[in-house]
């Protein structure tokens, strides 16, 4: 408005954001268009890291999918399996051992802990952190990989959960270990929170910046962190209770005005309360089964089902639809990123081209799980 | 619970063609023509704020969209809406306009199933590029794609 | 150990001497000068040897790591490794470069970085030229950097460049004015503004101690004017890939990075200098106590490079103009007011009257800005 | 407020440089040691974290998906391996390759060729899964990389497969089962 006063004749520029850069967490692309330093409008550009899952899917067989399902969000694999084992449980009703659920809760929790490490890592190296909370987070998130490793033989693609089950009973000394970690914890997570909580610049960086209101929120879709920090009481865990949910104690964390800084806040409480329903399933973990015996060919009924969970990053559904037959005869993936990300132009319209990583990172976007 | 709604829905719309499907998840089966007046209809009367998914399926006789809705103000059962859309010119209306979460789904649903979505802001392709051929989650389409890529090279 | 304080000093004289027996005058003037030249740019060159080496080891150490240990003996050769990557590698101009631009601003970045080296005391009797402007001379001489800079960001052409190079000016000209009248400051106090006077005149006690706000913004506007982390916007890896150098590669990169460790050494030299003593301190040989208290400043960067993250643009201007300036002002009245109140009494009163008075300071600011907070809240309530 | 927050920060980030050299003279002369690991993914251990890789080698968990091997039975010095080829059929990609041969050993059919391609193989486990003999598994191998892609550098034949076997599992049971 001002220039146009004084009457200086000035251009918008158009910047091509990724697929390059060092911030668009793998191959995103964003059409940003400046005056100056401010985002006109802004629109993002995905696929780059397309595979078409979906068919691939519908080739495989279902027990076959499972090690794909790691493949798209690539940090939280144990969430993945649970939601796709989940939803073909839901498809044959098949019933899952009681064990069986206290470790996939386990894995489970313990994966978000994991990604939100990761997310907030990322987040501040967005904010130009050079590495140091990021680096933090994964020295944790190496002592959860390990006792990943250790129950299913694979750091990130653990490709562990089967349908009426998991694959191996826990080892031995994984409780033990389990345990340690999870006393440990907290400390870590107050340290995290020592080093960005309360910090200046964090606080000037993330406050303000990206604002979601809950109307909008709900309007595009989202989910995860993203809406909660927004303040829209919706965790499927509670909602759905799937699983064995419902036994547990455990809050919402909930964002107040909807920012960066709300969002990390968010992703803070729910490591806390993971942690909090990690000590009851130590608690109440019982001996016996692990998985029911089915079928070597297994051939599920005709129908359709979706079934979606609380992934860390929102909620993630697979739609299935089964033609009696071995293969899925459509095989689809509500991933939360992808819809997530519906919202990101209305975010930074107005704001700086420093706040648009910003608040990228904070949607924490995983590009296995955008692109499929 | 999703057959009270499609009660309700029926008496609300007497002229459309409604249908109730039994199933795992029970769902209604919408005309195309009167998609976007009943999710209006979905969304301001019975408080179904939030569209989960939309998916496209290719059956061999018709193509089908599939809508996830759930309440989360009201935390209602969820419902789900199938429209059917012909083989020959796959055309539904978009409800973008209602719940914009939509958006970038329509758009997925064009670029691999290859449904039209009449009123979408921009649809065009979102994970394919501009000037692909074919959509591959259609059952015709070869699973090793039109053109493998590289294929040149010796294997 | 009177040898070893003035070993250098002492090495000059007996060498210009030795010359002076079979040479004019003026003929070892010129050597002793050519001499004094080489010998700065290669502390140069093992400086930034050493401060690269040992940036990558406190970084790793900060986080959890051990930083480079393959090359060499924990890692010392790195830098080896890295210089020979760096002048092996192709050289690229970019297709639309402004090729004159292009290729001159590394050229134009590293001048005044050496310009400044010539006028700072590195021990008793040992600067290359004891301008009595010498700070006034610094504060011209390192502008030109922002020219050069901003060269770079135009000639690449590349949007990202252009958005570093805009950056850089708006940044380092606004940070430009705390940092000198923070400075300013300790001129007040030793009514010169020849570097080796400034530091002859703590030889009693550290200009830290008598203004240390004065330090405080000299350090907060100096990190800003190198561009390191928090204040690192022009090369924000994270928004804008590698702002201006971003279309730099092999040696010309090699020059922007020189550059860059060197002004952060030196402004970490001039903190040392104008608060700390410069070579002043007992034991020890006064050049190491230069380097160590460089070193001691150089630390604190990398200590806030690896904590903390960036400041936006218009944050970083509004705490420039909006904070830094006016409490630079306010430093400075309050600073003269104390002087002259305490003229004649002694230094232990100008050092407590000081120290009061920068407290006095502080808890205006803390009142003020709790007083900003509580309106900010009412009036929120109230509308 | 006030730089307090940020001052918190720094002292987070110093407490971390102090621990590493802590830890070093806690461990002093001995940099990598090579049981380091286990004490430094202690959960309370803090300082240096990273396992300095050559020198340092991380002990895989018997579970650990590294490539594959075949397993022989220790009495019969027979591949337990019958050429089956559900192994083949489970694999998501189709790594696998068996042909089983015409003639039996032993009382029980072999397969004459075994190959797998490591090249694009997904580490899922789902061919050790499904071996209905238990002659397939995980070996705890996993330094594979190579500068070809032909026979023997990414695409490993029965002999490989078996020698491995031999080595890591030569009575014929795999780590899993040991775990216990």
């Amino acid at each position: 408005m001002q220039r146009m006063e004084t009457g200086l004749r000035t251009e918008t520029i158009t910047v091509n954001m990724g697929p390059q850069h060092p911030s668009t967490h793998g191959v995103f692309r964003m059409i940003v268009t400046l005056d100056g330093e401010t985002i006109v409008d802004l629109e993002p550009v995905m696929g780059y890291l397309h595979r078409c899952q979906e068919k691939i899917g519908e080739r495989n067989t279902y027990l076959q999918n499972i090690p794909y399902t790691d493949r798209l969000d690539y940090i939280c694999s144990m969430s993945n399996n649970m939601a796709y084992v989940m939803a073909v449980e839901k498809l044959a009703q098949i019933e899952v051992p009681e064990r069986a659920e206290y470790i996939r809760i386990i894995m489970v929790e313990l994966t978000r802990i994991v990604n939100h490490m990761l997310a907030i890592g990322a987040l501040l190296n967005d904010l130009g952190c050079f590495f140091t909370p990021m680096l933090y987070g994964l020295r944790e998130r190496e002592r959860i990989l390990d006792l990943f490793e250790m129950a299913s033989g694979s750091r990130m693609m653990c490709n562990y959960m089967r349908f009426g089950g998991v694959r191996y009973d826990l080892p031995p000394s994984f409780m033990a270990e389990l345990k340690s970690v999870v006393a440990a914890l907290p400390a870590f997570i107050d340290e995290f929170e020592r080093l960005l909580t309360e910090n200046e610049i964090v606080l000037v960086r993330c406050r303000g910046v990206g604002v979601l209101p809950p109307e909008k929120a709900i309007a595009y879709s989202c989910t995860g962190p993203l809406l909660r920090a927004s303040g829209v009481d919706y965790d499927i865990r509670k909602v759905d209770s799937y699983s064995i949910y419902e036994r547990f104690d455990f809050d919402v964390p909930l964002g107040r005005n909807g920012d960066v800084y709300d969002r990390y806040l968010v992703r803070i409480g729910e490591m806390r309360q993971s942690l909090r329903i990690l000590e009851q399933a130590i608690e109440g973990i019982p001996e016996g089964e692990i998985s029911v015996k089915l079928p070597r060919v297994f051939k599920p009924p005709e129908g359709d089902v979706y079934h979606r969970i609380e992934s860390p990053k929102g909620e993630l559904g697979f739609y299935l639809v089964s033609d009696g037959s071995t293969n899925p005869y459509r095989y689809k993936i509500r991933s939360p990123t992808f819809i997530n990300l519906t919202v990101l132009p209305e975010l930074c319209k107005g704001h700086k081209v420093a706040d648009v990583v910003a608040i990228l990172g904070s949607i924490d976007i995983v590009l296995g799980e955008v692109d499929r | 619970m999703s057959k009270e709604i499609y009660e309700r829905l029926a008496k609300e719309f007497p002229e459309s063609s409604l249908d109730y499907l039994e199933g795992k998840d029970p769902a209604i089966s919408v005309n195309a023509d009167d998609l976007f007046e009943m999710a209006l209809h979905l969304k301001e009367k019975e408080g179904y704020d939030y569209l989960s998914a939309v998916t496209g399926v290719d059956y061999p006789d018709r193509f089908e969209v599939v809508y996830h809705l759930y309440s989360m103000r009201e935390r209602k059962e969820p419902l789900i809406l199938k429209v059917s859309a012909s083989k020959e010119e796959p055309e539904v209306a978009s409800v973008t306009p209602i719940w914009p979460g939509a958006n970038f789904q329509e758009r997925e649903v064009y670029d691999l199933v290859g449904i039209r979505f009449a009123g979408h802001p921009k649809l065009t392709r979102i994970l394919l590029w501009e000037g692909y051929e074919g959509h591959p989650l259609r059952k015709d389409f070869p699973i090793e794609g039109h053109r493998a890529i590289g294929q040149e090279e010796p294997s | 150990m009177a040898f070893l304080n003035d070993l250098f000093v002492n090495l000059s004289k007996w060498l210009s001497s030795f010359l002076a027996q079979f040479l004019p005058t003026w003929a070892v003037e010129l050597i002793m000068m050519l001499l004094t030249i080489v010998s700065l740019i290669i502390f140069v060159l093992v400086t930034i040897m050493f401060i690269n080496w040992l940036e990558r080891k406190t970084v790793g150490r900060f986080q959890d790591r051990y930083g480079p240990n393959r090359v060499g003996p924990l890692g010392i050769l790195q830098f080896v490794a890295d210089a020979i990557k760096m002048f092996t590698k192709e050289d690229i101009t970019p297709a639309n470069a402004d090729r004159a631009i292009f290729n001159l601003a590394p050229v134009i970045v590293v001048v005044p970085t050496f310009l400044v080296l010539a006028v700072l005391p590195f021990g008793r009797g040992m600067v290359a030229a004891d301008l009595n402007i010498g700070f006034l001379y610094i504060v011209a001489v390192s502008s030109l950097t922002t020219i050069a800079i901003l060269l770079a960001g135009w000639g690449s052409r590349n949007k990202y460049s252009l958005l570093g190079g805009m950056r850089v000016v708006a940044q380092m000209i606004s940070y430009e004015v705390p940092m000198v009248l923070s400075a300013l400051g300790v001129i007040m106090l030793t009514g010169s503004l020849s570097l080796v006077s400034i530091v002859e005149g703590q030889s009693r006690v550290p200009f830290i101690l008598l203004q240390p706000l004065g330090f405080l913004i000299y350090f907060i506007s100096a990190v800003a004017e190198v561009n390191r982390a928090p204040f690192d916007l022009p090369e924000a890896e994270s928004e804008i890939i590698a702002g201006y150098h971003t279309e730099y590669s092999g040696m010309k990169y090699a020059m922007f990075l020189l550059a860059e460790y060197i002004n952060a050494f030196i402004v970490s030299s001039i903190a040392a200098t104008l608060f700390l003593g410069g070579w002043q301190g007992p034991l020890l040989p006064p050049y190491l106590w230069f380097i160590l208290k460089a070193y001691g400043i150089y630390f604190l960067l990398m200590w806030l490079r690896f904590t903390l993250p960036r400041l936006r643009i218009d944050q970083l201007m509004g705490l420039a103009w909006k904070f830094l300036v006016p409490l630079a002002l306010v430093n400075l009245l309050v600073m003269g007011l104390v002087m002259t109140l305490t003229q004649g009494r002694g230094l232990i009163t100008l050092v407590l009257a000081s120290l009061v008075a920068n407290g006095l300071i502080v808890a205006a600011v803390v009142t003020i800005y709790g007083f900003a907070k509580w309106r900010r809240k009412t009036m929120r309530v109230a509308t | 407020m006030l730089g307090l927050g940020i001052l918190k920060g720094l002292s987070v980030t110093l407490r971390h440089l102090v621990d590493t050299y802590l830890s070093d003279l806690r461990r002093f002369p001995r940099r990598y040691a090579p049981q380091g690991r286990a004490r430094r993914l202690h959960p309370t251990e803090r300082g240096i974290f990273t396992v300095q890789y050559p020198e340092e080698r991380l002990e895989m968990f018997p579970r650990f998906r590294g490539a594959l091997m075949q397993l022989v039975n220790p009495e019969t010095a027979i591949p337990k391996c019958t050429g089956c080829g559900i192994c083949a059929r489970s694999c998501p990609v189709g790594v696998i390759e068996v042909v089983r041969a015409e003639e039996k050993r032993g009382g029980q059919y072999v397969p004459q060729s075994y190959t797998w391609d490591l090249s694009s193989c997904l580490f899922c486990g789902l061919c050790v899964e499904s071996c209905p003999f238990g002659a397939l598994h995980h070996t705890p191998e996993y330094e594979l990389s190579s500068y070809g892609r032909k026979m023997g550098e990414l695409i490993y034949d029965l002999d490989r497969l078996l020698a491995w076997g031999q080595e890591y599992a030569p009575d014929g049971v795999p780590p899993v089962e040991k775990e216990k």
